[in-house]
């Protein structure tokens, strides 16, 4: 039992990504709402940086922003000392086509607003079907 | 439906669980992604680029190509919500409001009705118009110019501490926001055309780029910034950082205005007229 | 790092997640999503990815949440679900 | 100069796409030229790099001067030459032939248009040369959101089909990035070349296994695989047709080599056909969607969205040949990527010629057609026909392959699929030429003096073809499709032979 406990906490982070990630995929398969859909992908998106975000983590690691000393202004570059940077840079990348992926799909919403004056999805399929 | 998606998502959930439990250990420095590529970033940036933040250098440097990319992508957003949502062709609205300064009366200018004169007595107010507010407004110009520092700070300051051209870039846009939102959007548009936004966004990015083939053209590869060492004549590791610098000023550039250009589009609905 | 911060930001992100998706009004949808967003960067500038955090700030729970509000506020705050 | 071919066939499109935005705003004439230029130097570089892998060499190009797996770096080899110059063709035939159009659907908006095209082509070329995973991603997201961008102007329904598109694409997009991340927690790197040499002493991790099957999840959704196939047709019915007669022949080709790519390149094909053993329900998905793509085609009325249909039972060619796991079912598949771009193209510049003259595209308003419009019903037909698989046009060379390959491997279910396929098309393609060549016959209902009239107007009709500039173009692909098929034997043992790992019997 105790073995699972330690293992279930040693690891709580990729747990809670794995739940944001299914609170996202939920709104985007299920919610009528588009911007409900919105949010969810935004979700989505997010859950996967935290998930890399977690594999750059140290334990005693430092920020990674090489520490130059004052005094003598030597320093020294181990690699144990500083978290790992590279997800970091991965993850800007990966923020910034989340916030193009939402400009264009609330730029499509407001599109579609304009046609139907409606954002909910069974509503805009009953307008389809009628005509 | 509902239950359906609950046990579909539900199902995948597990399955990412049983996914997960192979992972190495959470904050493990001896982890593979902790020992094979990165630590030659952490052991190799002073030497090579003389930027102690890695992320920086790593962003615009060792992987910024992948950089290049992103600030494309922003601006493609910002084309792509132009050509979504601009309604170009002038049509008037159906009518107009002006409101006289000196009495607070209001006019209503119907459709092809003659506007007043440029005596300055008039001014045009958006059809949901709440009346000035003084604090407001006042607090948010002596905002702005802090702001923008703040920004510019951010920008040059992405070599020694957490920033860079991204997170100056919206600040930067945040700024123009707050005007378009404390006043309206036409004062917003009279300090940052959509013209000019349109121009900056691509010069941003044009920079970037145009810095990776300036690269090219003095025969190193493509982004190499250590080529730029003939032009600048500050050594190979200094080049390198100066040429991180130029790029994170493009990409600061591009992504301000990129920023402005969407808020403006979805806050007026393509019609550049009435704002938030 | 503190791990007893940790957990508790990672409940009120899940709570804040859950609740965007679920409270019916829009305009509190995106509030809630700024929020969420904001935990988020708390969270990430714990686990010392400070770069992210910052971004994460001033895109997620800035820029993102103005532009949603502006299209909530450009289309209907109505939501059925 | 020669050297750094690899990074101009992209970075030119790229530079391009920034002037032409300034030159939307200046003067808008010169939008066109410039666009036209850029994708002309593409092509350009694409043909003299495949000119110099030929023979099965390859050059490898360090982007910023840093060594992989450190720096991003490009391998061209040549599966993705071939690839290449597919894509860079495609966009560079779809731009002249569709200018005439554009002009008329964005009068405002060129620049803008100009620039998502061309920008969208980047990023096709960019995920085709690439070496690097996570580059692969960003340059997705890139052609997706232009994609997106494309597709959302069009009819009412387009923004809806649009932003459904989005969801799944995001879905796809977001799976494939969690598959990288799979493999960087398990390897520490990014770089494929890396990754293929780290991965063989890990393949007993689970991690692993799930980052290969996550990896696929997304690809299979963005490339509308059976299942998850529900963004395309809408997406690319409803959207304009120069947006559609660019997007549709590349994007789920394109999509079709990353999966060749991580199969064949990061994984070894011992352990994608082999180790996992899942590549026997692939083929089976893959005889399904073939299936129910060519079914739901049956059902359509209208030409857009028959066509968007058949590229889904496309898709479920190409999947499965790659399935099979041997050379012949291999070569086919990759053929077939070639091959399926040059007659999408042709059967979308054709309805794009039609929806120009008629204003629709639904088979009752195709009758006389044939008369009307003879170069690009020909066209069209030729297209059909090279669908069908009727030598001696392209279609037929690849899905012999891909037939070979399903008797090697013994799956008779997927070749039968391949032969039901082959004779729904004959159906759809035959249907629509007997509406288009043989006239109607006028009911008589409205008296026998309005039906002579009819028939005198029917003896006159004149021919109305669409503009120069849309016809040359289109019939230049559809001389392409012969020549495509002639030339299959060249392509197979100069290029694709050097394409497979030679592990693969």
């Amino acid at each position: 039992m105790e073995d699972v406990i330690s293992f279930v906490i040693s690891k709580y982070n990729y747990w809670c990504y794995i739940v944001l990630l299914m609170i996202g995929l939920y709104a985007m398969i299920v919610k009528n709402n588009l911007v409900k859909k919105i949010i969810g992908m935004n979700i989505f998106q997010t859950a996967i940086i935290l998930f890399y975000v977690s594999i750059s983590v140290k334990k005693e690691g430092t920020l990674p922003t090489i520490i130059i000393d004052p005094v003598t202004g030597t320093h020294t570059a181990r690699a144990a000392d500083y978290i790992n940077p590279l997800p970091h840079v991965l993850m800007l990348t990966a923020i910034v086509v989340s916030v193009a992926t939402l400009g264009i799909a609330l730029a499509l919403a407001i599109k579609i607003y304009k046609e139907y004056d409606t954002l909910e999805e069974d509503e805009i399929f009953a307008q389809i079907r009628k005509k | 439906m509902k239950i359906i998606g609950l046990i579909a998502v539900f199902l995948c959930g597990c399955l990412l669980v049983y996914g997960a439990s192979d992972f190495p250990g959470w904050g493990d420095p001896s982890s593979p992604a902790s020992t094979h590529v990165s630590p030659y970033y952490i052991e190799t940036t002073m030497e090579f680029t003389h930027v102690p933040n890695i992320v920086t250098s790593v962003l615009a440097d060792y992987r910024g190509y992948d950089t290049m990319y992103e600030t494309t992508v922003i601006f493609g957003a910002g084309i792509a919500c132009f050509l979504l949502l601009r309604v170009v062709k002038k049509k008037d609205p159906v009518s107009r409001l002006y409101r006289h300064k000196a009495t607070g009366i209001t006019l209503r200018i119907k459709k092809g009705g003659k506007i007043p004169d440029k005596s300055n007595a008039f001014e045009r107010i958006d059809s949901e118009w709440v009346p000035y507010d003084l604090i407001i407004q006042i607090s948010c110009r002596l905002l702005v110019p802090l702001i923008q520092i703040f920004a510019l700070y951010v920008i040059a300051h992405g070599h020694y501490s957490p920033g860079g051209g991204f997170q100056g870039g919206v600040i930067l846009a945040a700024s123009i926001i707050l005007i378009a939102i404390s006043y309206d959007l036409r004062s917003a548009l009279k300090i940052m055309s959509e013209r000019a936004s349109a121009f900056l966004s691509a010069i941003g990015v044009f920079i970037y780029a145009g810095t990776g083939a300036l690269c090219l053209l003095l025969g190193a590869n493509f982004l190499d910034y250590a080529a730029l060492d003939s032009l600048l004549g500050s050594g190979m590791v200094m080049a390198r950082s100066h040429g991180i610098l130029i790029v994170e000023i493009g990409v600061g550039i591009a992504v301000m205005a990129v920023m402005i250009c969407l808020y403006y589009n979805l806050s007026s609905e393509g019609k550049q007229d009435e704002g938030l | 790092m503190i791990w007893q911060l940790d957990i508790v930001i990672l409940t009120l992100v899940i709570i804040c997640g859950i609740g965007a998706i679920t409270v019916k009004d829009l305009l509190g949808a995106a509030i809630l999503f700024g929020a969420y967003s904001f935990m988020m960067c708390l969270l990430w500038s714990i686990m010392g990815a400070v770069d992210v955090a910052f971004t994460e700030a001033s895109v997620g729970a800035g820029v993102s949440t103005v532009v949603f509000v502006a299209a909530v506020f450009r289309t209907s705050r109505r939501s059925k679900d | 100069m020669n050297q750094h071919l690899p990074a101009i066939i992209v970075t030119v499109p790229l530079l391009s796409a920034f002037v032409i935005t300034a030159a939307g705003w200046l003067n808008k004439k010169l939008c066109f030229p410039i666009a036209i230029a850029a994708l002309g130097v593409s092509l350009y570089c694409s043909i003299s790099l495949l000119i110099s892998v030929a023979s099965g060499k390859i050059i490898i190009y360090n982007l910023g001067g840093w060594a992989p797996p450190w720096g991003i770096s490009y391998t061209v080899d040549p599966l993705n030459c071939l690839v290449l110059v597919a894509v860079a063709s495609v966009a560079f035939i779809n731009i002249i032939a569709t200018k005439k159009n554009v002009e008329e659907e964005y009068p405002d908006k060129i620049g803008a248009f100009y620039t998502l095209y061309v920008l969208f082509a980047t990023g096709l070329i960019g995920i085709v040369i690439t070496g690097d995973a996570f580059n692969l991603y960003v340059l997705l997201e890139i052609a997706a959101l232009t994609g997106y961008a494309l597709l959302g102007m069009g009819s009412r329904r387009a923004p809806l089909a649009s932003l459904n598109y989005i969801f799944l694409g995001t879905i796809g997009a977001c799976f494939y990035l969690l598959g990288v991340g799979y493999l960087y927690i398990a390897t520490g790197s990014l770089n494929m070349k890396d990754l293929s040499a780290i991965l063989p002493a890990i393949y007993h991790s689970k991690t692993i296994l799930f980052a290969f099957i996550i990896c696929l999840t997304g690809l299979f959704i963005k490339m509308a695989l059976f299942p998850m196939h529900a963004w395309l047709p809408n997406a690319y019915t409803y959207a304009s047709s120069p947006a559609t007669s660019l997007i549709a022949p590349l994007t789920t080709k394109v999509m079709v080599y990353a999966m060749l790519r991580i199969t064949l390149d990061v994984f070894t094909p011992q352990y994608s056909f082999g180790t996992i053993g899942i590549s026997h329900s692939i083929v089976w998905i893959a005889i399904i969607a073939i299936i129910m793509g060519s079914l739901m085609a049956l059902a359509q009325r209208g030409l857009k969205k028959m066509l968007s249909y058949i590229i889904v039972a496309e898709v479920g060619y190409m999947v499965g040949g790659l399935w099979l796991g041997n050379r012949a079912g291999i070569t086919g598949s990759i053929l077939h990527i070639i091959n399926d771009a040059a007659m999408t193209l042709c059967l979308f510049l054709a309805v794009g010629n039609i929806i120009y003259k008629t204003k629709t595209d639904s088979f009752d308003d195709l009758k006389g057609l044939l008369k009307k419009m003879p170069l690009t019903m020909g066209a069209f037909i030729l297209g059909g026909l090279s669908i069908i698989g009727v030598p001696p046009t392209c279609g037929f060379f690849s899905k012999w392959y891909l037939i070979s390959g399903g008797l090697a491997a013994g799956h008779y279910a997927f070749v039968a699929a391949l032969l039901f396929s082959s004779l729904v098309n004959v159906v759809l393609f035959f249907r629509i030429i007997e509406i288009g060549f043989f006239e109607p016959f006028k009911e008589h209902v409205s008296g026998h003096h309005e039906c002579i009239t009819d028939q005198i107007a029917g003896n006159r009709i004149m021919i109305e073809e669409a503009p120069a500039g849309m016809v040359i173009p289109l019939v230049i692909v559809a001389g392409f499709l012969i020549f495509l098929g002639l030339m299959t034997g060249n392509i197979v043992t100069s290029i694709i032979q050097f394409a497979i790992p030679a592990g693969i019997s």
